[in-house]
């Protein structure tokens, strides 16, 4: 039972930990809660659909990298255009704006397709289960070994040996380094819209193929929660945002299936769902740890 | 003819709602998402003590706000002091969305909310007036006070002081003032306003439901607030025209017709993130942000 | 009038501030002085609340008695008399220069909706208190441009009357004369002689600009790594090895 | 300034739209019959409510076409899956004299609100989707087309006796109707015998459903009942099998939409049954067939069952309307009580006491990508105790 459940929060967390670090990167270089990224997610995904199964019929192996490439361009779009130069103004216009994208991103896909759910298979042989013992699609690994894999290659090899990589780590740990980048910064900036672009594009294609059955709104209650997520392990810290994804997929699996073990409370299963869980971890730990539980920046200056 | 009753007394009560959002993010700089929330509470806790506990409606309104305010005065506690801004506002969105499942769980009629919920009351017998019209009339005189009362609001010290808390903290401090307490008070008035036009809501509709505190109305209340303006008060009044019009409008003409323009209709919903965008960049009261070249106290 | 005893503030593992204590008498002017990181704008910070110091105490004598103010917020120990001017102009840039002065001239509790707070914002009968104190730093002129757009020299001097108006009896003044043209240092250093003059305000100013502080204060004060290295008459300390081997390192 | 003249655009617009809008003939008001239909053309059910209409224009086009000298009309409105809205619109309809009939075409939750709005103005409320039990006995004329969920319970529970399982566990949504059905499968499964051996709730934001499959798998039943709308139906289907849980699933009729078959894809339900009214769609009646081909021609695929409801939740009132010229609400709801029999496409319409019909239940499975009748299951008495 409780085996089940911390599988499956390994599951959810993978997706959580490459979304949360999108807001944490974007927030620790700019400095502001990038609320349309969860809405990244959805658009992926339809695109992946629409170039798959939905639309032209490409193969998967191609449909993949292709949304995953758009969207990234498209976040790196949105970002030059709009949320960089709010971001310039104060981080309040930039949350704004990001409200008003992430609105824009919703209305615009169900215009586009349709707001009802649309079928997304996978198909084949990611469907299958490895294992009685692991009671885990091969998809699954997929996702855990491609988001775990994936972070760790950004960390060793971008981060930490490209330039580019190295500034905006720079502006990341001192927001005041990135005026020091001068002509740089723009385009620094740009680059982080197009990491998290993309890495947003990716969960949600895991999550579709996953779910098997697709709507608009996808984006928005995952991108919340990841957003939980990189708020628990401090929305500054990179390293933290991803410890945070894990540790909320597990606990809302593993309270989930606490719930469904005591029937008295299965009139109040709403209060423990998802959503729930989130949003009150969220408010704990704004309340107790406003830095969250791994940042240790220092105070700033009046 | 019902339709425009029905109009402007929905357009007054959001017009309560807005002005004290107008006033938290505009004059003293707090952004809170946490509006749906009180406006929730305060519906729901007016629905059941006018409808199971048998207030009369007036009564009921005036103890579920001021009940609400209570709530407002811990939430204001928790977080105005320890927060950064943009991160009190997710707070308050997490408390908002909270909200609605504590509704939806626990809250009288669980996931639909409770219809049947006793209308205003009538001064004048109906048969005079019609009751519509008396309420309209009603919610028309509490907007307007509410404008009055946040206009003058601003002449005053506090007002000023708002004003400078928002600029610079810091400085604010320094000089004296305390401006955790300022926060705290403009929060409470404006969740206030937003916990009374809950209340009126629930009379005027009849039915409470969770969704009252739903992301939908999240954006719809911020689209207003932005749209209201950050100069004058009466700019919650056009504010609130927009944010109640528009979407029954868009209703009317896409969607409650023989063949419903789905595009069409979503499209429409797409420009109130236009909008908000457009009022960002363009609209004067960006500079209330950023804190240079301010309106004059 | 102020009295630090053993205070240390860490950041992480700089120790920004190393065991200072200091005291400062009513009625004079203390420069002090010290290299870039010295620590001396961190000692203004802990003064007036902005940071928690990590041990130590800070006393400020209100009225008769010395008063223990290191847990208190900022705005309560500006209650207790304590101005604080920063590095860069900070006036309410909406306000005219005659609003900001007159902010500063409320009486404690209009920050209360149910003390004062809603008493209107105008000049009634503080009317010409706020015009002399404008006239004394030449800005009557100006009094009803925005601070916005009033020159950087004068929106340091009314930074300045806001102390004044305030009645605070312990001035900090961070960088009073970085960036500001001879006039205005030349008001600058008259009103703060002035005003130290005619009553018990004691300042502490923070600047590099030794030959503005040594016109100005009655002893220095030099700070280095985070410590108090010596204190005494401007001349000595400048003339000091330790005073040269701090700027030369 | 801007904002100056935004506002003026906006609101001259506005101005326009509305009175565009509101503005409608008033002269031949005696001679029109209108008909109110609020329903959910967006938000989560919206499918289905995009569906009921088509099948309610369909019912209006065919009666006008059929009784020249009398002209019907709908009055289509959004509840936007919230009672409410749904509350708002209703009241606005019957503000209207022309108005003759209030069709309920939400879920359970939303006719709730609708019915308790319109309450005192003497209009009849039909409804073709709102199945819970407790809905009629509220005061209000109200008409069912569609039996409530005790009758569809019932022959879910009949055909789980069937396939010979004694233990059923049971997967539901949070809202009015789910739950109902819940329970009312609880009371029949029980009275034949059966044992409920597990429970397990979901909110609607959920779409994994791992815990609570995981659950239900653990406790090993015989047979699981999704109750639930559509949409999560296909979602647990498609999860459950993935899961490897193989027991039969049964589901009630809201999931009998192409709408289902549309969400499941290419997935394998499995066995999967659920039930669909009485009408026969391997052999239909003329009048079922002639309704099938019109609905295809008009919306481009077969109704679901909640579409062939609505049909006949319109078209009743027509009918009725037809019989006696210049009706009025009243008569009309006096009709609607005496009415001995009305031949709709799913079966004989006769209200009883409680304004709810008796109804014959088919059970159904999905095989290759379309509904397939198995048996007819028993009679579905609306059995309320």
């Amino acid at each position: 039972m409780f085996y089940e459940a911390i599988i499956n929060g390994l599951i959810v967390g993978a997706i959580y930990a490459v979304v949360a670090l999108g807001y944490s990167l974007v927030y620790s270089v700019l400095g502001f809660v990038n609320f349309a990224h969860g809405d990244l997610l959805a658009v992926g995904v339809y695109l992946c659909l629409f170039l798959s199964t939905g639309g032209l019929g490409l193969p998967l192996l191609i449909a993949i990298p292709v949304a995953v490439g758009i969207t990234g361009l498209l976040a790196a779009g949105i970002g030059r255009l709009l949320l960089i130069p709010a971001a310039q103004k104060s981080s309040l216009a930039a949350l704004l704006v990001a409200i008003g994208v992430s609105v824009i991103l919703q209305s615009a896909l169900a215009a586009v397709f349709t707001s009802e759910a649309l079928p997304f298979h996978g198909g084949g042989f990611l469907g299958t289960t490895v294992s009685a013992w692991l009671p885990m699609k091969w998809l699954h690994v997929a996702t855990l070994a491609g988001g775990v894999g994936s972070l760790a290659l950004l960390w060793a090899f971008f981060f930490h040996r490209s330039a580019l990589g190295l500034e905006i780590r720079a502006s990341a740990s001192n927001p005041r380094a990135a005026q020091i980048l001068g002509l740089r910064r723009e385009q620094v900036f740009t680059v982080v819209f197009l990491i998290s672009g993309v890495f947003a594009a990716l969960a949600g294609i895991a999550v579709g193929l996953d779910d098997q059955l697709i709507v608009p709104t996808l984006g928005f209650s995952l991108g919340l929660r990841a957003f939980v997520a990189s708020v628990i392990g401090g929305i500054r810290s990179l390293g933290g945002a991803v410890a945070g994804g894990f540790l909320l997929g597990i606990t809302e699996n593993l309270v989930a299936a606490a719930v469904l073990q005591v029937p008295k409370l299965a009139p109040y299963a709403g209060a423990f769902s998802k959503d729930a869980i989130a949003m009150v971890v969220l408010a704990l730990v704004l309340t107790w740890r406003p830095r969250g539980v791994f940042d240790r920046s220092l105070e700033t200056r009046p | 003819m019902d339709f425009i009753v029905y109009a402007v007394t929905a357009a007054a009560i959001m017009t309560v709602l807005l002005v004290g959002q107008q006033l938290l993010l505009f004059d003293t700089g707090i952004f809170s998402l946490g509006g749906a929330a009180f406006f929730a509470c305060g519906a729901y806790l007016s629905a059941v003590l006018s409808k199971n506990a048998g207030y009369p409606s007036f009564a009921a309104m005036l103890i579920a706000a001021l009940a609400v305010t209570g709530i407002a005065l811990f939430v204001g506690v928790l977080w105005l002091r320890t927060l950064r801004s943009d991160f009190f506002a997710l707070a308050t969105l997490a408390l908002s969305l909270a909200t609605v499942v504590v509704l939806r769980t626990v809250g009288p009629g669980g996931l639909t909310g409770m219809a049947g919920v006793p209308s205003f009351g009538t001064i004048v017998p109906p048969d005079v007036v019609p009751a519509p019209v008396q309420t309209m009339l009603l919610c028309l005189a509490v907007a307007i006070l509410s404008i009055i009362a946040v206009q003058a609001l601003r002449g005053q010290r506090i007002g000023a002081i708002a004003a400078a808390v928002r600029v610079d903290e810091n400085v604010a401090a320094t000089l004296g003032f305390r401006p955790l307490l300022v926060k705290l008070q403009i929060f409470l008035f404006s969740s206030f306003l937003a916990a009374l036009a809950g209340a009126m809501q629930a009379h005027l509709l009849g039915v409470v439901e969770p969704r009252m505190a739903s992301i939908d109305m999240i954006v719809l209340l911020l689209v207003g607030t932005i749209l209201s303006g950050g100069k004058r008060a009466w700019g919650c009044a056009f504010g609130a025209m927009v944010v109640v019009l528009v979407p029954e409008v868009l209703q009317r003409v896409f969607v409650a017709r023989a063949e419903p323009q789905w595009r069409a209709f979503l499209a429409c919903q797409a420009a109130y993130g236009g909008v908000i965008i457009v009022m960002i960049f363009c609209g004067p009261w960006l500079q209330r942000f950023t804190g240079v070249r301010l309106r004059r106290a | 009038m102020l009295e630090i005893k053993g205070l240390c503030k860490r950041f992480g593992a700089v120790g920004a501030v190393v065991d200072v204590s200091l005291e400062l008498l009513a009625g004079r002017v203390y420069g002090l002085v010290g290299p870039n990181g010295s620590g001396k704008t961190t000692v203004l910070n802990l003064i007036s609340g902005f940071y928690q110091p990590d041990c130590g105490q800070i006393l400020l004598r209100n009225g008769g008695c010395l008063r223990r103010i290191d847990r208190l917020p900022v705005a309560a120990r500006a209650r207790l008399g304590l101005g604080r001017m920063f590095q860069e102009p900070r006036g309410i840039a909406q306000f005219t220069a005659m609003e900001n002065v007159l902010l500063c001239t409320l009486p404690t509790g209009s920050d209360n909706l149910l003390a004062g707070g809603l008493r209107p914002f105008a000049l009634g009968q503080k009317r010409d208190r706020v015009a002399r104190l404008l006239s004394s730093g030449g800005l009557t002129s100006s009094a009803n441009c925005r601070s916005a757009d009033l020159s950087y020299g004068e929106r340091r001097i009314l930074d300045y009357l806001c102390l004044i108006a305030l009645g605070s009896h312990l001035v900090l003044l961070d960088e009073p004369f970085a960036g500001a043209d001879p006039s205005t240092r030349q008001t600058l250093t008259a009103m703060i002689r002035d005003q130290v003059r005619r009553g018990d305000t004691t300042v502490l100013l923070v600047s590099h600009d030794i030959p503005a502080v040594m016109e100005i204060a009655d002893e220095l004060i030099l700070m280095d790594g985070g410590r108090i290295i010596m204190q005494g008459l401007p001349v000595t300390v400048t003339q000091s090895e330790e005073y040269k081997e701090a700027y030369l390192r | 300034m801007k904002t100056k003249t935004l506002a003026r655009t906006v609101l001259c617009t506005l101005a326009l739209l509305v009175t565009g809008c509101t503005g409608r003939p008033g002269n031949q008001v005696s001679k029109v019959y209108r008909i109110g239909i609020v329903t959910p053309l967006t938000g989560e059910v919206q499918d289905l409510g995009k569906e009921m209409l088509a099948a309610a224009q369909l019912a209006v086009g065919e009666a006008n076409a059929a009784n020249p000298g009398m002209h019907f009309e709908l009055i289509p409105r959004d509840d936007q899956g919230s009672a409410a809205s749904a509350a708002l619109v209703a009241r606005s309809i019957v503000q209207d004299p022309s108005a003759i009939a209030l069709i309920a075409a939400g879920t359970s939750a939303v006719a709730k609100g609708l019915i308790e709005a319109v309450k005192g103005s003497g209009i009849a409320v039909l409804t073709s989707t709102a199945t819970a039990s407790d809905l009629t006995g509220s005061g209000a004329p109200l008409f069912r087309v569609i039996p409530p969920n005790s009758a569809q319970a019932a022959s879910l529970a009949m055909y789980a006796h069937k396939l010979g399982v004694r233990t059923a566990a049971i997967i539901f949504e949070q809202d009015d109707y789910s739950v109902d059905l819940k329970e009312a499968f609880k009371r029949s499964f029980t009275q034949q015998g059966g044992a409920i051996i597990g429970e397990a709730p979901f909110e609607p934001d959920e779409t994994a459903f791992r815990s609570q499959l995981n659950q239900l798998a653990n406790v090993k039943p015989g047979v699981i009942l999704a109750a639930a709308q559509h949409v999560p139906v296909a979602r647990i289907l498609i999860r459950a099998r993935e899961m490897g849980i193989s027991q039969p699933i049964l589901a009630g009729e809201t999931a009998f939409t192409d709408k289902l078959l549309a969400a499941l894809g290419k997935a394998d339900p499995g066995q999967f049954f659920l039930t669909g009214s009485g009408m026969d769609l391997e052999h239909p009646s003329a009048r079922v067939s002639s309704f099938l081909q019109a609905f295809e021609a008009k919306s481009g695929k077969r109704p679901g069952m909640y579409g062939c409801y609505t049909y006949d939740a319109v078209s009743l009132v027509t009918h009725l309307a037809a019989k006696s010229v210049g009706i009025d609400r009243q008569h009309l709801i006096t009709a609607l009580q005496e009415l001995k029999g009305y031949d709709g496409v799913t079966g004989l319409i006769a209200f009883e006491a409680g304004g709810n019909v008796a109804r014959e239940y088919t059970i159904y499975a999905v095989r290759d990508g379309g509904f397939q009748p198995l048996s007819a299951g028993a009679q579905g008495k609306s059995d309320k105790q």
